[in-house]
């Protein structure tokens, strides 16, 4: 498909979480996770990043971040990644499920980034 | 018009039944514009109401439509489990006096669902079904006809409220899943209202 | 302390990670989960709500949700609870996060809600 | 002003050493307006540069910044991480270029820390102390008091990036521990600086 999606959080739980949840609306979508330290500690982890961006099959990543570091470990990837990579600045878990359910039905970018403008809060 | 325990009993237990033989019919609906749950869902809550009756029969309709509330908000796990929930328990609540008209009731179900929903009509939910057919049958003309056309009606809706609505302009073209469990419940009720008539 | 957290979620592994993340910032603040149905599937349950809401050490309750039925299960305990629970429209994990760091240093209500009405998303 | 490759080193050695005989003082001061552990992020990266170095002594000091980054990208496991790696990287880029001054390349440092972090100085972070050290190094009037005057200007700042934003009014009255953890840098740097003076 066009589009998987990327989700990095301080929580491994939360990461895993979010991808079994939004994979009941989108079955069909790449959806890999970078969540919590190298120990699965909370905290983030560049290399995770990089593997949940390496083993998506998506042509371009939607990728979802909670807090500060993960944000920051997501850029440091997407500077040196060759895969176009889309940041959203929107409510994790919500964003990730409005994206994940277009992303299904083959939506283009401009209608997904446009269906969670009103979640931006970072 | 008000419905005795036999006949309200009769109703919810057809319910049942259709719910049970349509629970991968109403999965389908939901996998195109949800989360592909909706007839899982519904099948728990149907399995859940028969063995309250099994457990305790009711001792009369309030009884009965509260036993149904439980079973749903306890054992339904999605949306639809809170909404006939509310429903069912306002329908309990209201059915105590003694006068209330059928279509009253269903009145007091569909507004339980729009307080629990936070939603209306025309938002592609069961509102669209529960709704026309409060108003049919306040003007007594319900038959299975009204059902069907309450349910065709949320096809080219864009939903503004439950899952659906983040498919947005895409939920259009599929029925509305919530709708189509409940044309199951209201088609029983045609059934068990023409075995009367 | 004055507000525990109530974390309500249709994944278990979401609503536990939450709690996980902001009990770092918020050690003192009594926080409780209801993630999941009843087998611990997707979805959500009245009666692990009712539970969290009673297994809370707080005086009054802020309660984050995820989705549809996690509010709607959340609502039905709110009109049965004794207890007083502020249901906060907000992103899941950031809105929780933030409070959370507010209860933690005794942050009265109106201080706690401001904070988050910037992420009001729901 | 240079640094040469054994300064350099000597430099992060002796930061290496202070971030591990102050790890608890990080987590303290990272407990009152963060999430308590900053000491502990920072002494997991101090163990991973020794363990760098160690591996593989660095054969210039662009090496060994680049060493210094990775240390920290791969280890910290907080926002320091990420933060310190890109200050870091983009030094050991510029400092290829023969003739760049140490005040210019700790200012490239503080740049990319705002990068990275998408954030300027009077937010409560790092940058306030990297950049005034920028500042006075460009004046050539860089010593102890500087860096001392610099992280005690985090106190009564109000945070408005990193966790301690969260916190609003109530961060005033801490210090940032990020930028606690920065002047343990800057005053190896001092120490480097005078032991040649
Ligand atoms: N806010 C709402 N108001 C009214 N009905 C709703 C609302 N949200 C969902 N529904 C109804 O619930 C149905 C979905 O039920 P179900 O699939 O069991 O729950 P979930 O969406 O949690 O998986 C929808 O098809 C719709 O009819
Ligand atoms: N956006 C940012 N820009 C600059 N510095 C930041 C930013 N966010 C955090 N910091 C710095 O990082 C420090 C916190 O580091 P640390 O505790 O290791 O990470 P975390 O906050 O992820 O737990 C803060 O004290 C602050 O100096
Ligand atoms: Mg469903
Ligand atoms: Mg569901
Ligand atoms: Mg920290
Ligand atoms: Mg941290």
């Amino acid at each position: 498909m066009k589009f998987g999606i990327v989700i990095v959080s301080h929580s491994n739980k939360i990461a895993e979480g979010v991808k079994d949840l939004i994979s009941e609306a989108a079955p069909d979508v790449s959806i890999t996770t970078a969540g919590g330290t190298d120990d699965n500690e909370i905290g983030s982890s560049m290399q995770k990043v990089q593997d949940a961006v390496d083993a998506n099959t998506g042509d371009e990543i939607l990728a979802f971040y909670d807090l500060g570091s993960s944000k920051m470990n997501l850029d440091m990837v997407s500077e040196m990644s060759d895969k176009k990579i889309h940041r959203f600045d929107v409510a994790l878990v919500e964003g990730a499920y409005a994206a994940a359910t277009l992303a299904q039905v083959d939506s283009p970018l401009e209608i997904i980034e446009n269906s969670v403008k009103d979640m931006k809060i970072k | 018009m008000k419905l005795e325990l036999n006949e309200a009993q009769k109703w919810i237990e057809l319910f049942v039944e259709k719910l049970e033989a349509n629970k991968s019919e109403l999965n389908e609906l939901d996998t195109a514009i949800g989360d592909g749950d909706h007839g899982t869902n519904m099948d728990r809550g149907a399995k859940a109401i028969t063995e309250s009756f099994a457990k305790k029969a009711p001792e009369n309709v309030s009884d009965l439509y509260k036993a149904t509330a439980f079973a749903m908000i306890q054992k339904v796990g999605g949306a639809s489990g809170p909404l006939y929930g509310t429903a069912f328990l306002d329908m309990s609540k209201a059915v105590k006096s003694e006068n209330i008209e059928l279509a009253d009731l269903i009145q007091i179900g569909a507004d339980g669902i729009k307080r629990r929903g936070e939603s209306d009509i025309k938002m592609k939910t069961m509102i669209d079904v529960w709704q026309p057919i409060a108003d049919a049958m306040k003007q007594d003309n319900f038959d299975k006809s009204v059902v069907e056309d309450a349910l065709d009606s949320t096809k080219d809706m864009v939903a503004t409220k439950g899952r659906a609505s983040y498919l947005e302009e895409k939920s259009k073209g599929h029925l509305d899943p919530g709708s189509q469990s409940s044309a199951y419940l209201f088609e029983s009720l045609v059934d068990v209202l023409g075995e009367n008539s």
